[in-house]
């Protein structure tokens, strides 16, 4: 299983995503955008913000990287604390 | 030499004075002490806000500060680093954030808290929503921010 | 704009925290606190000092830290500005000087304050006589701190 | 009457010298150095150090200034504060 975050303005998107999805071979955060469009359009087109930055298991990734089963993506919109 | 780092997230005030004398007192070598407060300030697109709610991503963020004062470490000659984030609810004039610095000569001091003001306002995973007038949104970031920590990268 | 400005020249201790106190309650747009505490160091040329005396040109030195302050006034957007410096006898670990900068956004406080220092120390007339193993001798000043008060005329 | 005043280091090797000198014609902290070569030939040599500063009435003045009568000349080794 892979574990879902979205923080920020994205989390009021996200509202009733699972929190979990299943891992299957060869799949990236790219895949998983593009999963969720179907039923969460507008979510999905605020992860297509070129600004918005994936983590996986806390450590910023690329959006083609492989995700590993049991691994935490995290999808996280510009910054803003301090 | 070894820089004494104090990295915390929390929802609790801080003290400033307190922080201070920790960093004072580190070693008789401390000749500059730079602290930097940040304080919620009561305005946001030109209207007045209730309140403030800040989000972090537990575990990443404290990573990506640890990150953040390493390299602020290898850059300057630092005796002591204090760095202090709050989450949760914040009203206006509320504290909101402490750098800390304790250095031999200010020159240090006073580039290494910038540096890491920059560094975390851009870096660190934190997010800010403003209420106003009964309404919350996402506050979004300033492009002034990234150029602030641009100008870390070209100097090096 | 105005400004409230604080110059203080006293053989008294200050403390910090209600020094920052007075510039955070300025008014609700403060967004930062920068605050400087020079403390006396242990050493001078790789020796232990016993202390330190100040002297200053009384009259002379309060104008030129107007001055000084007023120049930073023009250059950045700020809502307070204090500035202590002590004189007299001092002790290693001892606080010598304060300079605190309250503004709405981070870079105006942080700049100010930088400058205010390096100015302080190359254009305040200020001299610090050591006492060491039972020697006295006035120190000599640096070229690093004229070098840094330069700099702010390059970008002039 | 000028009033004399001599700081730092400078004071170390003005100890005897008169507070106040003789307001003469023309005078300027060039000619006030010279006079006290003669009697304080150290004094003098560190008033002729590239870095030492005059002021006059408590602004920083140049070398051959004019002083008038009444007013306070001070010599300023380089400041060490802060």
């Amino acid at each position: 299983m892979i574990k879902l975050l979205f923080f920020g303005r994205l989390g009021d998107f996200a509202g009733d995503v699972a929190p979990q999805i299943e891992a299957t071979e060869g799949l990236t955060p790219a895949l998983v955008r593009e999963s969720l469009a179907a039923d969460y359009p507008a979510l999905a087109a605020e992860l297509s913000q070129p600004q918005v930055l994936v983590s996986l298991d806390q450590r910023i990734a690329r959006w083609d990287q492989v995700i590993s089963d049991g691994a935490e993506l995290a999808f996280l919109p510009p910054v803003t604390g301090g | 030499m070894s820089t004494n780092i104090d990295i915390r997230i929390q929802d609790a005030d801080f003290d400033l004075a307190a922080e201070y004398q920790q960093l004072r007192k580190l070693t008789s070598a401390v000749g500059a002490v730079v602290t930097f407060c940040g304080l919620v300030r009561d305005l946001e697109k030109q209207s007045v806000i209730n309140s403030l709610s800040l989000q972090h991503y537990p575990g990443m963020t404290e990573a990506l500060l640890q990150d953040i004062v390493d390299q602020a470490e290898a850059r300057w000659q630092l005796i002591g680093v204090t760095l202090i984030h709050r989450v949760g609810q914040l009203l206006p004039s509320d504290q909101i954030v402490f750098v800390g610095v304790a250095s031999q000569h200010r020159q240090d001091a006073f580039e290494a808290a910038q540096f890491l003001m920059d560094y975390l306002k851009t870096k660190a995973t934190f997010w800010k929503k403003v209420d106003q007038d009964g309404q919350q949104y996402w506050v979004e970031n300033k492009d002034s921010d990234q150029l602030a920590t641009d100008r870390w990268q070209r100097d090096e």
